[in-house]
């Protein structure tokens, strides 16, 4: 049919999964046995039927070009019958039905730049650091207070040997967002990297008025910091009672907070989503503040590197961050992690009382 | 020199790069280039170049598309105009190489080149996209042999996601990818018409390990469990042992067990579960994947309220049906779904989360309203706490009293 | 001096303790050694001096008419050189040199229908249950939501053998406060006993102006239930908004809550205050309801009963109530109890978000 | 037949009976007599008599005595007004006999008879006062040989109360008593004058067993407790092994141990302590008093914040202070409650609790403003939480941005 007399589509709806199911998939769903990782990135899955799939998993930075994919596609008709998926975490998942071309799948997509990795095997407890969930950053938004992929980039640099070995004693994920939004989720992460601002917006009455609904901005104001100015018909911000949480921001362009010195980022640690063992935790802020230092962010992937080492060196096996910290104690992390303790940490938000502590049960 | 100093720096070392892919695409894209360069001077000034985006949006959909403007359209005029276009992926992320490469031309031909697999609610991203070209674009990718729709954004259903579940996973407790194909199916309209409070996420997991992080991400989110007993192969236990040591089996099993309700016997080399205490965490089942398994009568959790950070911090779901059956068509949760938005309509706050109003309101409050407005009657159930209330704050109804009344009469 | 002629004295402060202290207590003052129980209601203290002092701990019922504290005085100086001490739980604790004294000392006790017991053994994991700390309740205030004496004589019949003796496997306290000011801190107690009103205040509009304040008996509803009434001049409840706190009735009498239905008792399980092994907790609502039914409260004495029985039979040595069902899970502390669970049991205050429960981890 | 049907069941059972006590003053005291037949009353109306109290006081004092009056006066007149005189206690409810009596004496003079040995915050209840004689009562017991003082109620410092410490008990880790009335002493103004916000409590416990459950009901809570090693008599261990057994020390010293910092040897009878993982929790030291003790560098934890429910639900008290060394005048924790007090009265709203200013605020306002306006330096420790903030909501001061600024530049 041509162009333009077409008619309009709308609601059909993503594709049908099932016609993008690799047969193997097809045959043994619901029917798997078990799984084992064979080898760093390469997954063996078995099924009652006696089927067997590999998964090579590789890494990617997640914004990829048209070109990248094409070449992605190219390796999965070559390797996988032009059956592939993606991962939860960006990671693309190569189908293989035949063991003897793991290794040349491998080969190709370290050649191409790209980097294989990413698993774990809970049952040798050996764990690798798989790629980071996170947002667009400088790429694409106007609220951060950071970047995103760049920060990723230079985080996984230097825990490459994490991705590709197993060599953590339990599971570990790390996300980043760039603002207080938290597209990344990040507050439920073993290490979560946050872009934070640290400056009040900056109320731009000249245009507020034009452009957004006085009411509704002072509405968005959490804290009850912005009040409403009849000299301008604009507002009024309280800056002893802004926490630059930039809610003010999203519901109106007029108040924008970006700020290279007043922006940054912060470190939070011990989250989990998973049911095993524990329950599902929030992470708990360890580093309050770190500037934007581009386009390699040293301090924030020094800070994040210790973090792992300290966690990597003491935690037991199947142990997990915040499952480690529980164990040794607060006063243990910030000691071992050299990180400093500071009035920062200390909640002040709706749920305070249950953060403060209200035991003398204390490790000196 | 070249003219991205900063970003070269990111072509560097190990891990694939996004700089490198930004090249690629500006090779033969002109809003790649200008992307590239924004990028270069962002890094520079530490900060984002890109302004607020109005509402930009294709024909008979309120969602799906991010307007975004560049702050300084005349150096870089080709991300003047500048936005995403969410697309529904395919559930699971389950892709052919032909249906790749389709979309892969349709985005040539219209946006960037550029794009996101995926973002981080789960669509395919394609970004950067001038407003004239988002309804073109839409519609090539809706006449593709396998066509592709615009997701969630907005104030409306967000594209709903699913671990890779029974496709590949022996754990999956009931068949996540058709039961979030089926709601995605089933709630098109209010994928696509934004008309609520505020966004609402549905995200289904199929055991308790949560590879879609629901509970976390997700107002409404489905976890998989089951309610008998876990499944127990001996002769694959005493194949673990014998690879492992009874040690290790001791230690990283049996001691790390919550409730500590297993047994092991390094005579027998026999594992035995005190079911009763089994509080479902996967542990055990994860660690040892050939010999123990979930039970037969699975179903799921459904746990409701998650969300990030704004206005009130961020919450993780809260439980709400400790165990449903999932059977296709899943009347049951439909029926629910409608109940719980129709409430939060009536009563939520602009942009106050369906967790939010919860919060609110109080629990007990939904709950009656679903009974008496809906015909959906939840009991209280323990599971739905951590512990019961520390606070004397109660609110009795005239019917509670009522009640009290009857049963200490009799 | 004469009455009249005596200056008018104030802020002496209370006598100086150390003139009240035995002679072997001012000499081995902080130089005690250990402490043994002895046997149920003694315990002996041994100082590193050598000296020895023996502890016989009479249960009271806090409310003594004047003659009955004559009669302890007179037993105090009869077995104890005149020197005595009550406990932070209203028991009377004679101090005795001579340990031959001790059973003479007992039964003159017993005679004047008195008790001797409420110690505990953690040496040997032997707990008694000591007097239960309680409020005015009809007695004396004007606030209660049930009564305090009458409750405490009622669940101390029943459960005198754990007075008398230490049957418990653990540490297991009760308090009793009459109304939601909690005057007996039951928030923490591994039982307690609370009185809880559930009707809205009766605004006696025709007196309330001229008794109260209507700004400051509207600012006092934590619920924002009460709005000034125009026509009255006095205050219109919400009664939809109520939650029955009381706190309108302690800012302004014109609004009484007391009502025979309404009125009666909640129970709470799981708090504790010390260190030892777990912090400090706040105890959970068990029973949300039952009726005041004077004099004997047999409901609540049978519920108690209930959950100290279920308690002692399942919990492990030195698991206090709260650890216990830590460990069982709430699951089974409403299944073996028989308790029922209810919508009134899920928080709806300020805390709520962390009560609920955000895993699937379940008991079946 | 009996005039107190109702009542007269509570003669019955074992307990000691509260009735029988009534009944023991109203045969020689009037006052007594009604409160007996009121009482029977509320037994039969199932609801108080009392009504509201107005202010009544001693000259001189703002507080101490609770205003009561029967709503009855007609039929009951001899407690139409019938108030109680909190009478401060002496520390750690220690007495002589002949204390005892004096305080009867004047008592059956004036008044009911009828008495709480103690209030639930620890003074003695005198129950049962008229008006007029409020005032002669006082005196005669200010003229005692050994006088007795008012105590607390209204807005100003309560009655402050300790556990027997060092007097009795060999856990205490400083000296309760003489800290208690020391503090009682030095406040005599603050206890007699309400002029705050609200009530304030301090209450001390020798070690972190906390006998007078400060934690769970004091404003200042002061909790002794140590900071270096847990004294172990390796002789007194092996005494209780051969008496206990082994596997008891194991499993209910050892096991128990929060922290599993503990190792047992089952050889040489020896227990060992890795006393940087100990968190002075006392559970050891309770179950093997002979063997083990406190440190020898002691002193106590503060915290702050405790009370009951209204209007912000019940608090535990929070750490303030995880170690400070108590000495003999105090005079650092007198400056700290004057301090405490002053911001207190400047900042909190009428009938606002300490810890309920601190919770609107926030700790970090109250830290700041006890260094920078009363020189109070308390810096932020770890162990003022249980574990640091899960939401992002930081408030930065200009003079934190300097700070960070400075440290970064370098
Ligand atoms: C592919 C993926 C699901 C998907 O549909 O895309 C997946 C796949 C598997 N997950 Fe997962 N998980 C995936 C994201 C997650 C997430 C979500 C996230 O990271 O954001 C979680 C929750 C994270 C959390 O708790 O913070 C998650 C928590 C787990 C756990 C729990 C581990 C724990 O100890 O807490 C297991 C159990 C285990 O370790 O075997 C698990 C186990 C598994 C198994 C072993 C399931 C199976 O039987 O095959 C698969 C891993 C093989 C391997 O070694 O790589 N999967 N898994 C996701 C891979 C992301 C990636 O690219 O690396
Ligand atoms: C693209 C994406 C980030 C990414 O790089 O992947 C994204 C990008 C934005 N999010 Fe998000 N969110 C994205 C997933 C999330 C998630 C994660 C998830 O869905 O699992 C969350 C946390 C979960 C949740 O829903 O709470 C998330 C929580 C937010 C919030 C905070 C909502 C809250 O209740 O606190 C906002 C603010 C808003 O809604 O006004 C927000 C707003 C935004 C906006 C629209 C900015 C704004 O304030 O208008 C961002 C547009 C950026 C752009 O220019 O493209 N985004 N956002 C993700 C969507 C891609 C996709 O469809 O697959
Ligand atoms: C006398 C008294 C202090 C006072 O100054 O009046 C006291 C005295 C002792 N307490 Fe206590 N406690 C006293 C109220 C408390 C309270 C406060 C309360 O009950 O309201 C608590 C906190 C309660 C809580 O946590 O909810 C308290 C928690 C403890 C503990 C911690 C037990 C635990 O496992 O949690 C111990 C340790 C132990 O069990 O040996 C303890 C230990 C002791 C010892 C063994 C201390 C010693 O070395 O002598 C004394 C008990 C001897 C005995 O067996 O009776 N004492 N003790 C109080 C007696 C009240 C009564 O009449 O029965
Ligand atoms: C007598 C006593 C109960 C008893 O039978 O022992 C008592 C009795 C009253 N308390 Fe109390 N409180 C008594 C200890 C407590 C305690 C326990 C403690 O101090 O350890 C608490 C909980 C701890 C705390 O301070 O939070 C307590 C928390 C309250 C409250 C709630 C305060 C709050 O912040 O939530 C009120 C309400 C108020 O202050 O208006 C209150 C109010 C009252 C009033 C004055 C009634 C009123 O609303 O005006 C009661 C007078 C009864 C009467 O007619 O005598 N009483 N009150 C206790 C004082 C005796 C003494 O001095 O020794
Ligand atoms: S986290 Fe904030 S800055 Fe980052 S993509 Fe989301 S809304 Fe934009
Ligand atoms: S940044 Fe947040 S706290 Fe500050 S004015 Fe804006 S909405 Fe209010
Ligand atoms: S959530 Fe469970 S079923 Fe789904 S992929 Fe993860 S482990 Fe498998
Ligand atoms: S699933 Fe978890 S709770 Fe159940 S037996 Fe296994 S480890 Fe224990
Ligand atoms: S708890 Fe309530 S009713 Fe009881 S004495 Fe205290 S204020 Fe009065
Ligand atoms: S009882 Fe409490 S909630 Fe009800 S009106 Fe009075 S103050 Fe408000
Ligand atoms: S708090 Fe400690 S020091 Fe004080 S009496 Fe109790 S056990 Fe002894
Ligand atoms: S005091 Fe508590 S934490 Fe320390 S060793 Fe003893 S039991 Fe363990």
């Amino acid at each position: 049919m041509s162009e333009e007399k077409r008619p309009y589509k709308t609601d059909f709806g993503p594709p049908d999964y099932r016609l993008l199911l690799h047969p193997v998939i097809k045959k043994n769903y619901g029917k798997w046995k078990y799984h084992e990782v064979i080898r760093p990135g390469v997954i063996k899955r078995v099924a009652e039927s006696g089927d067997v799939v590999y998964i090579v998993k590789m890494g990617t930075p997640r914004l990829l070009a048209t070109d990248t994919i094409r070449w992605i596609a190219d390796l999965a008709e070559k390797y996988c019958d032009g059956y592939l998926r993606w991962t939860s975490r960006y990671n693309v998942e190569f189908i293989l039905t035949d063991e003897s071309k793991i290794d040349p799948l491998i080969k190709e997509i370290e050649e191409g730049g790209f980097v294989v990795g990413g698993t774990w095997d809970a049952t040798h407890a050996k764990y690798g650091i798989t790629n980071i969930v996170h947002t667009q950053g400088w790429i694409h938004c106007h609220t951060p207070a950071t970047d995103a992929s760049g920060i990723v980039k230079s985080v996984m640099d230097e825990l490459i040997d994490y991705f590709k070995e197993m060599k953590l004693p339990a599971f570990c994920r790390i996300s980043l967002a760039c603002c207080l939004n938290m597209c990344g989720a990040v507050h439920c992460s073993d290490i979560a990297i946050l872009g934070i601002h640290r400056l009040p917006p900056v109320v731009k009455n000249e245009k507020l008025p034009k452009i957004c609904e006085v009411p509704s901005t002072v509405a968005s104001c959490p804290t009850l910091a912005i009040r409403p100015d009849p000299k301008t018909k604009g507002v009024q911000v309280n800056e002893e009672r802004c926490m630059y949480c930039g809610n003010c921001y999203t519901m109106c362009p007029a108040m924008p907070m970006a700020d290279p010195e007043g922006d940054g980022i912060s470190l939070w640690v011990g989250g989990k989503v998973s049911n095993a063992r524990s329950g599902p935790a929030f992470s708990k802020l360890a580093v309050p503040f770190l500037p934007n230092t581009p386009p390699r962010w040293p301090e924030t992937v020094g800070a994040i590197r210790k973090i792992v080492e300290t966690y990597a060196e003491g935690a037991n096996k199947h142990e997990r961050l915040g499952e480690w910290i529980e164990r040794i104690g607060w006063e243990k992390f910030f000691e071992r992690t050299g990180i400093e303790f500071t009035d920062k940490h200390i909640d002040d938000f709706t749920l305070a009382q249950v953060t403060l502590r209200n035991t003398s049960q204390f490790r000196w | 020199m070249s003219e991205t100093p900063l970003l070269d720096e990111l072509e560097k070392g190990p891990w694939p790069s996004f700089v490198r892919e930004i090249k690629k695409a500006a090779a033969k894209n002109e809003m790649a280039r200008d992307h590239l360069r924004l990028l270069e001077r962002c890094y520079k000034d530490k900060r984002t170049h890109w302004k607020h985006g109005g509402i930009v949006a294709v024909r008979g959909y309120g969602g799906g598309v991010i307007g975004r403007y560049c702050d300084l359209p005349e150096e870089y005029p080709h991300v003047a105009e500048y936005h995403t276009i969410r697309i529904n992926m395919p559930t699971g992320w389950f892709y052919t190489s032909k249906a790749l490469r389709d979309i892969c031309d349709v985005w040539d031909k219209y946006g960037s080149g550029l794009t996101n697999f995926h973002g981080s609610t789960g669509d395919i991203i394609l970004l950067g996209c001038p407003t004239k070209a988002l309804e073109p674009c839409f519609q090539d990718l809706a006449y593709l042999e396998i066509p592709f729709d615009i997701g969630g954004s907005g104030s409306d259903l967000r594209t709903p996601t699913a671990c890779m579940g029974p496709a590949l996973c022996e754990f999956a407790c009931f068949d996540t990818l058709d039961f979030i194909y089926e709601m995605t199916m089933e709630f098109q309209n209010e994928l696509h018409r934004p008309m609520w409070p505020y966004k609402f996420k549905i995200k289904a997991s199929g055991c308790p390990n949560d590879c879609v992080a629901a509970k976390a991400r997700a107002d409404f989110s489905v976890i998989g469990t089951w309610k008998d007993e876990i499944q127990i192969d001996q002769e694959a236990v005493k194949e673990y042992v014998n690879e492992l040591g009874a040690e290790r089996i001791q230690k990283e099993v049996v001691e790390l067990c919550p409730t500590k309700c297993m047994k092991f016997d390094p005579n027998t080399k026999e594992l035995e579960i005190d079911n009763s205490n089994c509080v479902r965490c996967m542990h055990c089942i994860n660690k040892l994947p050939k010999a123990l398994r979930p039970g037969k009568e699975r179903g799921a959790t459904i746990l409701i309220g998650g969300k990030a950070t704004f206005v009130d911090s961020a919450f993780l779901s809260w439980v709400l049906l400790p165990f449903v059956e999932m059977k296709h068509p899943y009347d049951y949760i439909k029926e629910l779904l409608r109940a719980i938005w129709d409430w939060w309509d009536e009563n939520g706050k602009f942009r106050e989360r369906f967790g939010e109003l919860i919060r609110r309101v109080g629990m007990w409050r939904f709950l009656k309203a679903m009974k008496e407005e809906y015909g959906i009657d939840i009991p209280a159930d323990v599971r739905m706490v951590e512990y019961p209330r520390t606070n004397p704050f109660v609110f009795w109804t005239p019917e509670d009293r009522e009640e009290a009344k009857r049963r200490w009469r009799k």
